[in-house]
């Protein structure tokens, strides 16, 4: 049975440490936060200028002043701190975001992403997405295996324009967990119940299976 | 010494047809609502914006669109805006996108007498087309070139009578480097005060930086994204 | 998470020989005191040590330097320091020395992932002797690359557990940049408060450039050039 | 009468204008903040991060964290700010700074300068120095017009290592105010009682004399 969103989210939350610093996109890694494994206190970055967010506010506490780089309201936890946009990113491209999770439309099994633009539609602009994958030490992409019609987005080769290339370091979709290798994408687990010969099928780029392929245990 | 000014109407003069404005602000958030709003009721056009975002509809940035006083922005994400996709459609309006943080940091270097350096962001992507690439510590780069503008104009929460400024929370985010890079510097505040009631340790944007401050009034704060607990 | 130790002996751990460090500070204000006694106390040798200065004979780097753990300064100034002068004229001692502000910003490039960039500052000196020039705008600038550290020593007035850092004063100078700079970054603090003490508007150094604090004691703070008014 | 150190900073101190941001080098250049004009209110900038420097403490009011470029003890006016040194040096680098008056060892008619350096002496650094001469807007040099040995310091090449190219504007010395332009030092004034005949044999550099040449007004 292949994962739903909050699976998604709650595989890649495995990957967080204690003290790390942590950069999550909008969607489904909006939704690690939700999953923090206990005993482990992880400071979340938002690109336009907060470390350190909280929860969404109340409507008491809510302010306009404070939102995340979605746009959306937010708190701001003890010991978090505000800067401007040009320091936000020195953290990023310095490398001092510990991991981060962002959503994709295409993998290719080189690690290049595109996330940001489809041809014929409105661009509405790449955001602080291209910063990110070029700098970040540690980039887990969560994303759907395939699209509504069913064919691969994990490609050989991605057909829609890229946000970075040669970047991402591990997926996890909604059949699987793949690291990015320098053979192609490598299967390290998969959904419960979902077989190997799935996967395969779903999988357009190269598949490396060696080994036992365990299950995800949520 | 005087930077203080009554109002956005005294703060606008000298914007001319066809300049370069930044405007500070990340979506609605500490965005200058006043002298956007002066801008609106003037007949200057032929702008060139560098803002991160371009407003929604009906507020921010979106005033000058709807009133077709953009020529082009420089931005790095321009969504939420139906007049915005008009425009750009019909090829009334160019658009040059940057990913943040690269137009933060050109944004930064302008102000800074940094004239290009390199950064990964963009390599091998379409952002990359046309620039100079070259190879550090194993990892491609491209070279970007500093941004400055005629004007800039960016919003904080308190001011001094030097020109010294103080955002709140999020509200800085490209204000402060924009404060740097404007040719003249504008300034307005929700309060403003006399120098020296201003922590000196605690001063985000220095007044040598700001050539012209003036006290904002009836800010709406617009939210753009309500989002509340549950 | 914890970053807090108890005092510099528990915060050097795994600075080794031949490593790079840089330590904050101009002259002998705002430079990590317990830190430099601390590392004077060991047999760590062969640095390559990047600060503005070096100290005095007798205060800051001086001791490092009069032990002999330094074999290469980078620095914009080494003036008032007759070891220095010795070792120097000797061969025992290798000197970069770089203007100032091109030294800040070769930190603040390597803190924040820009490997290098141009800067007008010693064009046609003998500073820019083996670096690439270039054209910009008219005029000749230099190209300068990043400079990053094995270990980053900085000192704050006011730390939190986080890593969050405040300054006091002209005691920031180069603190705030090679706080960015450092794979590890020690911050010795005269005051060390809990997490969501310190106003977050106001934080100088966010806690993500900081992976060890400590609060110090005993601070010196030795004034070099007493001057007072007549 | 050649000029003393006093009247070389009371006649710079002429150029200050009202809001003017400016930044003194060590020496004569300090001693200009005594000359501000009546009605005039200037703001000093300490390359070591303060916008706002004022007078010498007292022992009073003595701090040990705030101290000028010079490493001297200093306080601070109403209005000032503090700032990291990349800051501080983007003020000064970005043309933020309205007017810097520094020292020089020589002057050449190109308004190359050396300041900083001299051969067979220690090498102390160049501070801050060349960062101001490769990016401030207005410099004007204060200096002695010869040597202890009465050898001119104003060059058509400095021998002495540079500390910038083509940067110096104004030179005010003992005996005179200067011009550096295209075709050489054009004499502007003349020190009280210092002659044309004396001003030529003391410049070695390129010397332009349109018209008349008055004397300066103390």
């Amino acid at each position: 049975m292949a994962l739903d969103k909050n699976q998604i989210a709650q595989v890649i939350a495995r990957e967080l440490k204690d003290g790390y610093y942590v950069n999550l996109g909008i969607g489904i890694p909006t939704l690690v936060a939700n999953y923090v494994p206990e005993g482990i206190h992880v400071i979340l970055h938002s690109e336009n200028g907060l470390l350190g967010m909280g929860q969404f506010p109340t409507e008491e506490t809510v302010d306009a002043d404070l939102i995340n780089a979605g746009k959306q309201t937010v708190t701001y936890m003890p010991g978090a701190s505000f800067f401007d946009s040009a320091t936000s990113f020195a953290m990023i491209r310095g490398g001092h975001v510990d991991i981060t999770v962002l959503g994709a439309f295409e993998v290719s099994e080189k690690g290049d992403i595109a996330s940001w633009k489809v041809p014929g539609k409105l661009i509405k602009g790449m955001g602080g997405a291209m910063d990110l994958v070029a700098s970040a030490k540690n980039i887990i992409v969560a994303m759907q295996h395939t699209n509504k019609e069913g064919q691969s987005k994990l490609l050989k080769e991605c057909t829609l324009p890229l946000t970075g290339v040669n970047c991402v370091k591990k997926i996890v979709s909604d059949l699987a967990v793949m690291e990015v290798t320098d053979k192609g994408f490598k299967l390290l687990e998969r959904a419960p119940g979902v077989s190997i010969e799935d996967i395969k099928a779903a999988t357009e780029g190269t598949l490396i299976i060696e080994g036992d392929i365990p299950e995800i245990i949520l | 010494m005087n930077k203080v000014l009554n109002n956005a109407y005294e703060a606008i003069k000298g914007i001319e047809d066809n300049m370069t404005v930044m405007f500070g602000g990340f979506g609605l958030c500490g965005i200058p609502e006043n002298t956007i709003m002066e801008l609106s009721k003037t007949n200057i056009k032929g702008l060139i914006c560098i803002s991160n975002n371009c407003g929604v509809d009906d507020f921010g940035l979106g005033f000058l669109l709807r009133n077709k006083q953009i020529k082009k922005m420089i931005s790095s994400y321009v969504g939420e805006n139906a007049e915005f996709e008009r425009q750009l459609l019909n090829g009334e309006l160019e658009v040059e996108l940057l990913p943040q943080g690269s137009l933060a940091e050109k944004i930064r270097a302008g102000g800074a007498g940094i004239p290009a350096f390199y950064v990964p962001a963009g390599y091998g992507t379409e952002v990359g087309i046309g620039k100079e690439s070259r190879e550090f510590n194993g990892k491609m780069h491209l070279l970007e070139h500093a941004l400055t503008a005629d004007y800039a104009v960016v919003k904080a929460w308190k001011g001094d009578t030097h020109g010294n400024l103080i955002y709140k929370h999020t509200a800085n985010n490209f204000n402060n480097m924009m404060a740097m890079a404007g040719k003249i510097t504008i300034a307005e505040v929700e309060e403003l005060v006399p120098a020296g009631e201003l922590d000196p340790n605690c001063i985000h944007t220095p007044g040598i930086f700001v050539q012209r401050i003036f006290q904002g009034v009836n800010y709406e704060k617009r939210i753009e994204k309500l989002t509340l607990s549950k």
